[in-house]
């Protein structure tokens, strides 16, 4: 099972048994759902910009120990950095996960990915992708301001 | 561990006397013979679709590599050939059902597309505005969607039989949503998350008290119990070849014969007309009416197969086999602490729903594919009965003839690991 | 016999420079070493279906033996594989096609449910009473059926272009025909009868022109010519995987993004919708929208051999060499006495069909068969181009990149052995 | 080719090339269409009853070889026959050209063939069976009074 162990790294099991920044935010200036098919997974997600920065940013949802631990360290990785830098931390991560260059990727230097290099074994288990970049696709959706709910496959 | 030491229920003792065993099957199977992940494959998806007999496998190559030819319509010897093999399976299937007629059972591409065809064409034939559906909140979405297209574009109006807490229709509220506007009543013959068995003879004896058709979906039905549909006396009867060991690609619509001739052809084209000019076109009889272009001929003649292989376990002898596994399963499933097991309905087959108090069923999944176990996870196309459950998911192991008491022992030492992995 | 003292075209020397020759190709067909009434099988039906090289029979085998299980909702390895497989195949058609994007590939039966698609859904959300469906005298009755029954149920008015003697399209009356009405121009890109070769893409442009869409039945023309959908600039593409060397039950309908977006789904059920409820279901993204229930995944799968061979052999090889061989086949035809072929068009492939004077086709057929000739007899699903012929039925003989100069020659001493055998 | 001629015997050509009661009636009392979706054939029936006796019978149509020289043959079988005498000679030449007793086959004795004897090759090619009886489908839809066209296959 050491496969296993490289898909659930510790620090994913203690973020799924205790999501960071799982609340709801009261000042939030956008809420953006989002919505796995292949697991039943939803994600809510709540974000406080400012001046093209995320000032604050929440999420609440029920999903599984990957999708839980990906929004929470992705909340904690993204909070007060600027618009094009969750983005650009978005490509990183989509090329960490998958091993692909994401469709939209910029030609400017990777961002550091600091923790969450954690979910460097998705890439191993093709099918989990999706629990992984559920967060991470609403971000987007909701830094883009779209409306309609977010759903991966 | 100590589950083992746990004794192993009387049940699990090799059937003496049973007409064959699941262990000798297995050989029939080449994919079992596989290892996945570097063990032996548990396969417990067969509600998802089952896996092939060599038989099914060996009669596909043995029609392209010897039979191949259009169906119909063709004069030359491959085509003659072709087309009789073709027919002989429509024969297998009516008997093997029990429909009255071999015009009484239409080829589709699966439950769902036969499914689609009533909805559209009998509702074409037979609804008017105001007139009711009635299905029941187990319906896998195949057999909720297209009603609610039907019902959207004709204004017939969507009911909903709820299910008791164990998991079963609840017949008094199914009779009080019965009445004299219910025109459809379509409901699954065996539900494919809480394996179910809905009693249709006595739905049916309902519906047509009211004056309503009956569509059953059989999917997770004809795999596991013998099906009699003049027995039972529904309107239609739908399944797919793909869960009943044969190819995909392959599904079948059984519909009483007078119904068929009332109703529309669904799709036009080749082989469905009688004659065709611009400015007048003849439909062909049943069942050509409803097979417009060509057919999957290929996976048709080998579902035949598939038919046989079923024919000569005895359909019976399968669900005598397979309720003891089941049953065998729950009682191994309940010892796991922390299982939750979904519907305890009193007759069932099939498809057990269970999860693991603190681990999600895709995490769980994905552990268990690790050791070679192959369960499905997720909603299982029945998003409305998820709901009713109160559940975004559950794990789901469904049984096939293949299965062993070593598979449901494999699965519970499978649910052991990954309790231990998740620290639990 | 005196026909073969007759110098034969230069066209029946050996291919010099070409990259296969159809005679090495034949060993790759299983079913081309078997003996047909103790005689060699000379395959000249391959307009209905075509004959499956090993690498696609391989393929399914293989399936079955190691991947098969369902496909987009699984979280075990079986299930991962089988899907990666199975959308290979969907990126394969893209390629092989020129479409944009996987999204425009949506998998169905075959040509005809691909037609049926298209009539439903698009008039659905495009079609206003008096709007105007144009299609042709040489259609398929997969392309004629199929708005017949729209146009009944829509009030939409269907209309015909007719043909010139050679058997092409007439286009000043195409041009005349074509206004603002004109919703949708439906045209086969070659007839499965004639084997004319219809100027796509001036048709495309003709009708964009008036604001018309088009949906192009490309049954006869994947098999046998370069198809590029972008460079055509058609709306909708359809052909069937059975008549291009690949798997019965598969068929592919190609369509612009934007309207497949805006086009309502065709079936209800599993994996076309993102989520269920009684009060509210939506659908999925494209192509998923348009592919309810498990579609026929192994064929799917298997397809993808049948256009890797095609790819490896390169169409516009295939187009050279079939070229050939039909300019030999209608030349040898033409010296038998009493034969009659039925169109001259310019630009043509794939069939020919023809007469024998004094003898019905369909007698011609049996006897042919005798010598181990499959040829087809019948109305070959196209009676109104029958009734423009003035015949009831003809034979056609359609090629196949195995076909080779001695099949033809094979063909027409078959033809003089009929004359012989029925006294002429 | 043996099996050819005993399909295509020289009695049969003979009847295709000189069809028998190959006309119009003009005093018909009853008309039948018949149609063979397979070889496009098509058939009409000229029928002149009185007293439950086919009085006179003739046909019209276009076909193959076997469907023109059954309905020729048909014609000479069946005319001074009664109705009943018709439908009986329908069911011995039905399973004389397919082997199989017709599901609606009376149990009385077989009448004789005569002529239609030399439609027995035809057991042997399974798919002209419809060209060999669309004649007789279409005289038993006639006899009972149908109206729709009848078609084989
Ligand atoms: C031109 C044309 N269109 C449509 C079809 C129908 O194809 P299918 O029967 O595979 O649906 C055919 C095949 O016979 C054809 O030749
Ligand atoms: C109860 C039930 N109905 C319908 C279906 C749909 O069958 P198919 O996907 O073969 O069309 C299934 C299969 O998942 C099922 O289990």
């Amino acid at each position: 099972m050491s496969d296993l162990r490289d898909l659930y790294q510790e620090m994913i099991l203690d973020h799924q048994r205790h999501p960071r920044n799982f609340c709801v935010l009261p000042d939030a200036t956008r809420q953006q759902e989002g919505y796995n098919l292949l697991c039943g997974d939803r994600i809510t997600l709540y974000l406080k910009l400012r001046d093209n920065r995320i000032e604050n940013i929440s999420f609440q949802g029920s999903g599984c120990a990957i999708s839980t631990a990906s929004a929470s360290v992705m909340t904690e990785s993204v909070k007060g950095k600027t618009i094009e830098e969750a983005l650009a931390l978005f490509e990183a991560f989509h090329e960490l996960v998958t091993g692909q260059v994401s469709p939209g990727a910029g030609r400017g230097p990777r961002p550091s990915l600091g923790k969450l290099a954690v979910f460097s074994g998705v890439r191993e288990f093709p099918v989990r992708v999706k629990c992984a970049t559920l967060a991470w696709h609403t971000l987007r959706a909701a830094l883009e301001g779209r409306q309609e709910t977010v759903s991966t496959e | 561990m100590s589950r083992l030491s746990v004794p192993r229920p009387r049940l699990a003792e090799p059937n003496a006397g049973s007409k064959w065993q699941a262990e000798a099957l297995r050989d029939e199977f080449p994919i079992l013979q596989r290892p996945i992940r570097g063990k032996g494959l548990v396969y417990l998806d067969n509600a998802a679709t089952t896996q092939k007999p060599r038989a099914v496998i060996e009669a596909l190559r043995r029609f392209y590599e010897e039979l191949n030819a259009n169906v119909h319509r063709g004069i030359h010897y491959l085509s003659e050939q072709a087309t009789q093999a073709f027919e002989q399976t429509r024969s297998a299937v009516q008997r093997f059902i029990g429909a009255r007629s071999t015009r009484e059972i239409i080829f589709t591409r699966g439950t769902t597309e036969s499914i689609n065809l009533v909805a559209w064409s009998f509702s074409r034939r037979f609804l008017q505005p105001g007139d009711e559906i009635l299905i029941t909140h187990m319906e896998h979405h195949s057999n909720i969607v297209p009603w609610q297209m039907v019902c959207e574009e004709r204004g017939v109006v969507l009911r909903t039989v709820p299910l008791t807490s164990e998991g079963e229709l609840n017949w008094s509220a199914f009779e009080r949503l019965l009445s004299s506007k219910t025109k459809v009543v379509s409901v699954a013959h065996v539900s494919n998350v809480l394996g179910t068995v809905n009693p249709v003879r006595e739905i049916v004896r309902a519906a047509h008290a009211v004056g309503a058709k009956v569509l059953v979906d059989g999917a997770q039905a004809v795999p596991h119990l013998p099906v009699d549909v003049q027995e039972l006396d529904c309107d239609f009867y739908a399944f797919s070849a793909h869960k009943m060991y044969g190819p995909t690609g392959v599904g079948v619509l059984y519909g009483k014969e007078e119904l068929l001739e009332a109703m529309p052809p669904y799709q036009g084209g080749g082989d469905m007309i009688a004659s065709v000019s611009f400015e007048r076109t003849t439909y062909n009889t049943l069942p050509y009416k409803f097979e417009a272009g060509t057919p999957n001929i290929a996976d048709i003649v080998a579902f035949r197969a598939a038919i046989d292989f079923l024919n000569r376990l005895d359909m019976m002898e399968v669900y005598t086999q397979e309720e003891k596994l089941t049953k065998y399963a729950l009682t191994a499933l309940h010892e796991v602490p922390g299982v939750v097991i979904y519907g305890r309905p009193a007759h069932r087959c099939g498809a057990i729903a269970f999860n693991l108090d603190g681990i999600h069923p895709h995490d769980l999944g994905t552990v268990l594919d690790q050791e070679g176990i192959a369960i499905r996870t997720g909603h299982h196309c029945a998003q409305p009965l998820m709901d009713w459950l109160g559940v975004a998911a559950t794990a789901r192991a469904s049984f096939g003839v293949y299965n062993t008491v070593e598979d449901v022992d494999r699965l519970v030492a499978g649910l052991y690991r990954a309790r231990e992995f998740f620290h639990l």
